[in-house]
C-alpha cells in the first residue's frame, strides 16, 4: 500500500468516503453490514442528509444520531425509525419495490458483479467441507434479488476479484447476457457500481461487464488491472476520485 | 425424510392436541430446557446476530447436553457460537448434527471461528438460506402453510443446495421459489417482557421470533421483566407473541448477555471478543483456551446467574449505561 | 311460536343460552358476529370464564368488560386482550391451528353442515343478480376451513334447512363422504354442532348427516322434523335441553 | 385483463418510479381525492365493517364524482353505503363497475340495503372473496408476490366465481388455493395519527389497513391527529404504516364518523339506522328520502366539517364519552 501510505487517509477511510459519495440524497437505501452501514451514516451526516436507511432486522429511516451501529439489527437502527418490525417486513417492504438501493459487501465477486459470501473451495463438492467457509449471505441474496439497484463494496484486492467465484451467494447479472435477470425471475436491475479501497467501477450497458470508471487516490488504470484477477472493462474517461 | 422438525401435518396436530388455555406457565431455566427439549429436536433459536440472543438458554442447553440437534436461525451470533463451541470441546456431552441457516458470525465483531472449525471439518451438515428465506420459512410454519413464495435465492447457487423449489407463477409466468415452511420442535427466544402466561412484548427489533414461537410445537421464553398479565397488555398491540404461542416462561435479568437487549443493555465487546479469541486457538489446533473458558464459565456453574455474577458490577453498568444513550428515558 | 309463549324467555334468548352451553371453558374459540358473539360473552361471564375469544379482525383473548360488541372488530374486543394485530394475523394463526372452535352463523344450511351467507337464487346462473343478495362470507369460509371443529347457530326456520342450498359459503362435511374435507385440501373436522332456536343437533359419524340430540323448551322431536326442509337423522335418545 | 388494479410488475414499477423520500404530504381532502383518484380505478377501502372506515374520504369522492371504480375491501360498511349509494341516487356522477369483496352489511346493525338494491338489480359486477383472501391478496400485493397460497376457499362455491387457483402442493401434494395479489390502483384509509410525512399509528385492529397502503400505487390516509414526526416516532413499533408507503395526509377529526374511531369515538347508532332506513325505502322503489339525505349531508356541503356541524354537539360528546368507557384513560 506504498501508493498511499504519504496521504493521510487509509484506503480503508477513503473506501467509506467513495461510498458515501455515491449515494444519492432522497433515496432509500437498504443497508448491509459492515462498510456499506459506516459509508451510509457518512453520508447521511454530510450531503446525503436525506437518505432513507433500511435496515434487514426491521428498522426504516432511523436518524442514527446516537452513533455507528455494530450491527443492522443494533438498538442504534431502531431509535428515532419511522418503522420498525422485523426481518419479514424489511424484506417484504424490498420484494416490493421500497428499496432504490442496496448497499451490500462481499469477500469474492465476478465480472458481472455475482457475488459470494459463503464459501471458498469447489462448489457443490467442497459445500459440506468447505476450505473457508465464510458467514453466508445474511441479507446479501435478498437485496441482490429484490433491491432496484445494488451497490457493491469490498477490498480491492486479486485474490477477491476473480473470472469465476467460488459460490454465487447475491446474483448480479448472472452470465451478462441481455434480459438475464428478468429471465431468472428477479426484480430490479442489478448492480449498478461497485466501489472498492482501489477505485469505482460501473457495468458497461452492452456486455454487462465490470468497468473502471474512477481511480482512488494513489491508483491508476494500471495499478487497478493488476489487482483484479479478471480483465476490466475501462470507461473512455477514467477519472481521479478527489481525497476527502 | 423431506421436513427437519415437524411436516405441516404434523405442526397442525400438534397444536390441535395442545392445552393452549390462559395459565401460569413460569418454569426454571432447567425444568424448562429439560422438559421441552429433546435429542435430535430441531431448534428454532431467536433473536438476530448479537442482538437477543437467547444466551442463558444455549448455557442452558450445552449444560444438560443433547445429541443430534438441528439448529435454525437467520442470522446467528452468540448464542450459536455457544452451542457450536460447546459441541467443539464436548463433543461426546452435546452435539448438533445439522444447521439451517442465513448467516453466522459477528458482523463488526469478526467472522465466528466456532462456525469455521464445524464447517470446515465437515462435523456438521450445512444447508444455506438467505435471511428472508429462513424468515419467511418460519412465517409460512406459522400460517400453517407448506410453502410461501419468494423471489430470492434466484439466480444463486443457494438454489442448488436446499430444498427449495422453483415453478413458474400460474398467474405471471415467471419463475419464483417456493420455500418450504420450517416447522421447529422448539423455538428458544428471549425477550424484554412477559407475563406467566406467555404474552411478550419485543423491544427494538422483532427479528423472526413471534414467526418462530407461532411455528414451533414448543417455545420456551426468557424474560428481563416478568410481569402481571395486567401491566402487559395494558398495550395490547405491543404484544407481538400471544401467550397461546409460548409453553414456558423463565424470569432471566441479562439472559441476552454479552450479546444486547434493547432498553436493557448493549454489547459485552470485550467478552465477544475474548470468546472470538479462544475460538481462534481452537480452529487453529488449540482448544484448551476454550475448554477452559467452558469449564470456567458454563459446565463451571450451576445457573445463569453464577455467569452473569462473573462480571464485576461496573462493567454490567457500563453495558446498561450505553444503551441508556441509545434509547434516552426516565427511569 | 305459541309453543314458547307463555315462558318466560324467547327462542332469541334460548338459542343464545344453548349457545353459551356448548362451549367448553379453556378453548379458544374464533367467534363469529351475531349470535355467537352474544352466546360467548354469556359462556364467559357465566360457567366458561376461560374462555379464549379470538376475533377476526384482530384481537385476541379480551376479558369484553367494557360490553357486548356490536362487531367483531370492536373497540371492546381490543380492550384487555393479550394481542391485536389485523385480520390476517387472527387468520393466519387460526390456519395455524390455534383455534379449537369456530363458532360461526349462516342464513341456509344442508344436511352436512355447509352454510350459504352469500345469496338466495340459482348459483352459477343468477351469481351476478341474485334473488336475494346477502353479506357474503366475511370470516365464516375462513372458520370453516381452518378452525379444528365448527359450531354452527342460526334460527331454526323450515325455509332455512334444506338439502341443497343457493350457494355454499362455508364448507361443512361437504357431501359427507368419508374424507371429503380432508380430500378438498380443508383442515380440522368440520361442524361438530348446529344450536337453532328449535333445537341442537350434531353429525351422525358414519354419515356426516345433521342429527337432533336434544331439543329446546316447547319443542319436541316432530315439531323440530316438521321445521326443518330436509330428513333429520335423531339420535337414539334425544334429550330435551333444559331452560335457563 | 386479468388484474383489476395494477398487475405485480406495473405495481413494482409504479413504485420504483416513485420518490418516496421524508417529505411533507399534507393536502386538503378535495386536492387528495382530485389529484390521486382517476375514473376507472381500482380502490381499497379500509377499516372493518364500521370501524375506522374512511367516511369523510367516501363523501369527497361522492362530490368529486368518479365513474366506472372498482371498490376493494374485506368486510366494509358505511363508507362503502355512501359510495354505493351515492352510485344509486346519482348513477350519472358517480359509478361503481365492480366490487371484489368478503362482506357488505353491518353486522348487529343490519344488511346493506345499498348493497341488495345495487346487486340484486345487477348493477354492479361481484367478485365474492372470504376476510382472509381479501386480506392475504392485499398481503401478496404488499410483498411484491403475484399470489399467495391460502387454504380457504376450498370446498367452497367462492372457488367458482373468483380468479383463485387450487394446485397440489409440490411439497405435500395435498390442494391449496392460490390467491392472485391485489395492487389496487388508490387504497383510502383513516387512521388515529399521522405525521407529516404520512406514518401512521393505528389503535385497534390495524385491520388490513397497512397491507392495502404498501399494496396500492397511491395512498391516501385521514387522520383523527396530524402530529410532529418527532412525537410519532417515538414509539415506532406503533407506526404500522410508513411515510413511503402514503402519498397524500389530510387532517380530518371525525373522519369515520358515523362508524367508529378507537380511543375517540364509538358508532352514531342512530345515524347509521337513520340512513339504513332510507336505503330500504331505495331497494323498496322509493329513492326520495335518500336522494334528500345526499342532497342535505352529502352535494349539499362543502367539506365533511359541514357534514359534523350538521350533529349536535352533544350528540358527538356522547360517542365520544362512550368510546372512553370502551378505554379509559386520563387526558
Amino acid at each position: 500500500m506504498q501508493s498511499t501510505a504519504e496521504m493521510e487517509f487509509t484506503p480503508q477511510e477513503m473506501i467509506v468516503v467513495a461510498g458515501a459519495r455515491i449515494l444519492e440524497n432522497n433515496k432509500v437505501v437498504f443497508v448491509g453490514t459492515g462498510l456499506p452501514m459506516i459509508a451510509t451514516v457518512l453520508a447521511i451526516r454530510t450531503h446525503a442528509p436525506g437518505i432513507i436507511p433500511v435496515f434487514e432486522a426491521g428498522a426504516v429511516g432511523p436518524t442514527l444520531e446516537s452513533g455507528l451501529p455494530f450491527s443492522v439489527g443494533d438498538s442504534r437502527t431502531s431509535s428515532r425509525a419511522s418503522y420498525t418490525k422485523g426481518l419479514n417486513a424489511a424484506f417484504e417492504l424490498t420484494q416490493r419495490g421500497f428499496c432504490d438501493f442496496g448497499f451490500v459487501g462481499g469477500a469474492e465477486i465476478d465480472p458481472f458483479g455475482n457475488l459470494n459470501s459463503t464459501m471458498m473451495g469447489t462448489f457443490p463438492d467442497d459445500y459440506q467441507k468447505p476450505k473457508v467457509r465464510l458467514p453466508g449471505s445474511g441479507g446479501a441474496s435478498d437485496m441482490a434479488s429484490s433491491c432496484e439497484r445494488t451497490i457493491l463494496i469490498m477490498p480491492h484486492e486479486r485474490r477477491r476479484f476473480n473470472e469465476t467465484i467460488s459460490y454465487v451467494t447475491s446474483p448480479g447479472h448472472l452470465d451478462g447476457s441481455p434480459g438475464a435477470r428478468e429471465r431468472a425471475g428477479l426484480l430490479g436491475e442489478g448492480p449498478y457500481r461497485v466501489i472498492t479501497t482501489r477505485a469505482v467501477m460501473d457495468f458497461d450497458p452492452d456486455t454487462r461487464r465490470m468497468r473502471l470508471i474512477h481511480t482512488l487516490p494513489g491508483e491508476t488504470v494500471e495499478s487497478v488491472q493488476a489487482n483484479t484477477g479478471f480483465e476490466l472493462l475501462v470507461a473512455p474517461q477514467v477519472t481521479p476520485f478527489d481525497p476527502p | 425424510m423431506f421436513w427437519t422438525g415437524l411436516s405441516p401435518d404434523e405442526a397442525r396436530k400438534a397444536l390441535v392436541r395442545k392445552d393452549k388455555s390462559k395459565r401460569d406457565k413460569c418454569l426454571s431455566l432447567k425444568e424448562a430446557v429439560d422438559t421441552f427439549i429433546k435429542d435430535g429436536d430441531n431448534v428454532a433459536i431467536g433473536g438476530f446476530v448479537n442482538i437477543r440472543q437467547p444466551i442463558a438458554i444455549a448455557h442452558e442447553m450445552v449444560r444438560h447436553g443433547f445429541r443430534d440437534l438441528t439448529l435454525s436461525f437467520q442470522s446467528g451470533g452468540m448464542a450459536i457460537d455457544y452451542l457450536g463451541g460447546g459441541m467443539a470441546v464436548a463433543p461426546d456431552h452435546f452435539s448438533i448434527k445439522r444447521v439451517e441457516m442465513a448467516y453466522w458470525a459477528h458482523e463488526s465483531f469478526g467472522l465466528s471461528s466456532v462456525f469455521r472449525y464445524l464447517a470446515e471439518n465437515g462435523l456438521i451438515e450445512l444447508e444455506d438460506w438467505s435471511n428472508y428465506n429462513m424468515s419467511a420459512r418460519f412465517k409460512a410454519g406459522a400460517m400453517g402453510l407448506p410453502f410461501i413464495p419468494c423471489r430470492s435465492p434466484l439466480g444463486s447457487d443457494i438454489l442448488k443446495q436446499c430444498r427449495a423449489k422453483v415453478m413458474d407463477c400460474p398467474f405471471t409466468g415467471r419463475p419464483l421459489v417456493l420455500l418450504p415452511a420450517s416447522n421447529p420442535d422448539v423455538a428458544v427466544i428471549h425477550v424484554q417482557a412477559a407475563d406467566p402466561y406467555g404474552n411478550c412484548i419485543i423491544r427494538g427489533t422483532d427479528a423472526t421470533c413471534p414467526e418462530m414461537a407461532m411455528a414451533a410445537a414448543h417455545t420456551i421464553v426468557t424474560c428481563e421483566q416478568l410481569v402481571s398479565h395486567e401491566l402487559l397488555t395494558r398495550t395490547p398491540k405491543d404484544v407481538t407473541i400471544p401467550f397461546f404461542a409460548v409453553d414456558a416462561v423463565v424470569h432471566v435479568p441479562f439472559g441476552a448477555y454479552p450479546s444486547s437487549c434493547r432498553r436493557h443493555y448493549y454489547f459485552n465487546k470485550e467478552h465477544i471478543a475474548t470468546f472470538h479469541a479462544l475460538a481462534t486457538r481452537l480452529q487453529k489446533g488449540h482448544p484448551e483456551g476454550l475448554k477452559a473458558y467452558y469449564e470456567d464459565y458454563v459446565f463451571g456453574v450451576k445457573e445463569f446467574g453464577d455467569f452473569i455474577d462473573r462480571f464485576p458490577v461496573r462493567k454490567l453498568l457500563e453495558e446498561q449505561l450505553s444503551e441508556m444513550e441509545n434509547f434516552e428515558r426516565l427511569a
